[in-house]
């Protein structure tokens, strides 16, 4: 614990040190409020793995894993965080065993459920910001529609075969949200999943440790409402790796979360219908 | 003639002989809903899969239309005038995680 | 272990199965090509933990790590290959303990030395590939001659506060080496070490990944004499993360190891001084 | 007169106000050699730092040096000759791991 007046412990001190002179991290203030942040990282996969090990390693000082999934041999080549000798144990504890060996100074809280209507506001409840590494539409709307209601900043990534894409959304509440960006679902069989399409593990790493990354700037205070600027980013690896970053649209009065056409009731009744309204999901079947 | 560069990444190359850059060729004054056309009536290998690329006459949700690395929607949409030279990205949105 | 003429065991199947199907991989034979290949890791550290991580889950046969420090706490924030009760062991058997875990079909072997002129050849002996995650001019000057003489395939990475460059090095014993792009070392005084400098962890962790992924692309044949060409990436992760590609020159005529000017003999009997080349470190007293 | 954009990164900008992109005129026909001498002229804060970018009269070793992100050493080093509107890009070689 800080003693004698100083923000951080001796301890924090020799652990973060060699982060908190680098400028742009904002120095002892950045770890503060990094120490100070709750961050919830749905989906313990290809791209929650990494982000979860940056974030934690980082001094982050409570991390909420939500997962219901269980680790199978198939995810090893990419989900670095789990083991062989981990096969068969619930993702969110997998990952739990590892990041309090990693920094025992991060809280780390499970959820073993499937995000729903009946539980998002609940286990969005206390948090700052969400990473949505989550692998579905209708999750990436409901995850959307919850953080915009509770007030948390999404960092979102999503990854397949050699590509990745990033955005941060609902910056502060007021940038534009997912369904900003997508008034509209894609057609359900035009959505490929990791599981059918298959990903080049470094591929989904990539994304996963720039989503860490943009959420290390928001919380060190980097990012302010006058710098920032609604973006996508997109990750290839083949030919070369690069990053493209293109300038978005911003909050738009048409969006139904946005505007308060969709209520936290409405969400709770069921009137909305995420598995309706991305369509029949033929790909969940197949798993 | 405006000389136009359309790119397709996210696997959408594969709907257009996986080729992932083109250059075509529109006629002075068009805008993007004729660029569109032109798409899928010269490049687009089988018109079966038009509808992996539209939608009700435009461009189907769940792709990402970028012109000059910018959101087709602050530019007009279906509405912009091209301009020669200019670079049209089609993307998928990713949904794996 | 395979059997009935199949390449690959079921085991491995399930494994390796989601990114076996992505078509740039090279399906079935880039999975082979990874499991009988031998790769070297230099320096198990902020550039060497996320390289490993991700080259053990994807199956390369057999890892050497070469690491002669012992884990401290100030690593923990970048090095998420090592845990805090893990402090006070040895990096490359700390990592052995993860990755044996990760997957026991990569066999690992560690080398808990200083790399030096006297063991630079014994080291590389038997291996194809070397990741240069190491932090000194000296040593990737040493590495880089060692490479060139016994023929190995060189992935340099390297990072510092935000930033970080990666390159591949004598590709096929044919392509630029690291003397080809610097025949003259920085002045000592220029050169700054994280230690001294800092480091953000994802932006060390984003070039640790790039390095496996260009690993991966090598052994796994994407990479030919036809379509590989010298270059050098830069990734910035200020005000937004980029990367830009450079293109590089060739082989020079001029360079002392590639132009045999340098022999293994003059590097054995200490007749070539790294440390003296490059200068006195005032640095490394700091240590 | 010609329009050269410079850059300064992997901290080379420390040197030059902590601006990382600028831009600069100099004379039709100029070489690299020339710029060279117009950036520790104009752009170089304290001439005490000119030891930082030069030595014996060139980039000093451990500064890589891209011209329209292409190596200058392809492009023949201080004797290139500079084209309106081309990009120089100076970068530290780093050496973390
Ligand atoms: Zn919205
Ligand atoms: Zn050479």
């Amino acid at each position: 614990e800080p003693s004698n007046g100083y923000p951080l412990s001796l301890d924090e001190y020799s652990r973060y040190g060699r982060q908190l002179i680098v400028p742009e991290f904002q120095g002892v203030q950045g770890q503060v409020n990094l120490k100070n942040s709750k961050v919830l990282v749905i989906g313990a996969g290809g791209l929650g793995c990494p982000a979860l090990l940056y974030l934690c390693a980082a001094g982050v000082g409570k991390i909420g894993i939500v997962d219901n999934d269980y680790v199978d041999k198939s995810n090893l080549h990419r989900q670095v965080l789990h083991t062989t000798n981990r096969v068969g144990m619930l993702k969110c504890e997998s990952a739990r065993v590892y990041l309090e060996n990693l920094n025992p100074n991060t809280e780390i809280e499970t959820f073993p459920i499937r995000l729903d209507n009946d539980n998002v506001f609940e286990v969005m409840s206390g948090y700052e910001y969400v990473l949505d590494c989550t692998d579905t539409p209708q999750t990436r709307y409901l995850i959307n529609d919850g953080a915009v209601l509770c007030g948390l900043t999404i960092v979102s990534g999503s990854g397949l075969k050699t590509e990745g894409q990033l955005s941060i959304l609902n910056f502060q509440n007021q940038g534009p949200c997912y369904r900003c960006f997508y008034p509209n679902p894609p057609p359900p069989n035009s959505v490929t999943s990791c599981k059918d399409g298959g990903v080049i593990g470094p591929a989904i790493g990539m994304v996963g440790i720039m989503m860490a990354y943009e959420a290390i700037k928001l919380i060190t205070g980097y990012y302010t409402m006058e710098n920032f600027s609604p973006f996508l980013t997109i990750y290839s690896s083949y030919p070369k790796q690069s990053l493209r970053t293109f300038k978005m649209r911003g909050r738009s009065e048409k969006c139904a979360i946005c505007n308060g056409t969709i209520t936290r009731k409405a969400i709770e009744s069921g009137e909305i219908d995420y598995q309706a309204f991305c369509g029949t999901i033929h790909y969940r079947v197949m798993d | 003639m405006l000389t136009i560069n359309v790119e397709f990444l996210g696997g959408l190359d594969a709907i257009f002989g996986h080729v992932r850059e083109h250059t075509v060729q529109v006629e002075d004054g068009s805008n993007f809903r004729e660029l569109t056309q032109h798409l899928v009536e010269h490049l687009l290998k089988d018109r079966k899969d038009e509808d992996v690329f539209i939608e009700d006459g435009s461009i189907r949700p769940g792709i990402l239309v970028l012109i000059n690395d910018t959101d087709w929607e602050l530019e007009g949409e279906d509405e912009y005038e091209l301009q020669d030279k200019d670079l049209i990205t089609f993307t998928s949105t990713l949904h794996g995680g």
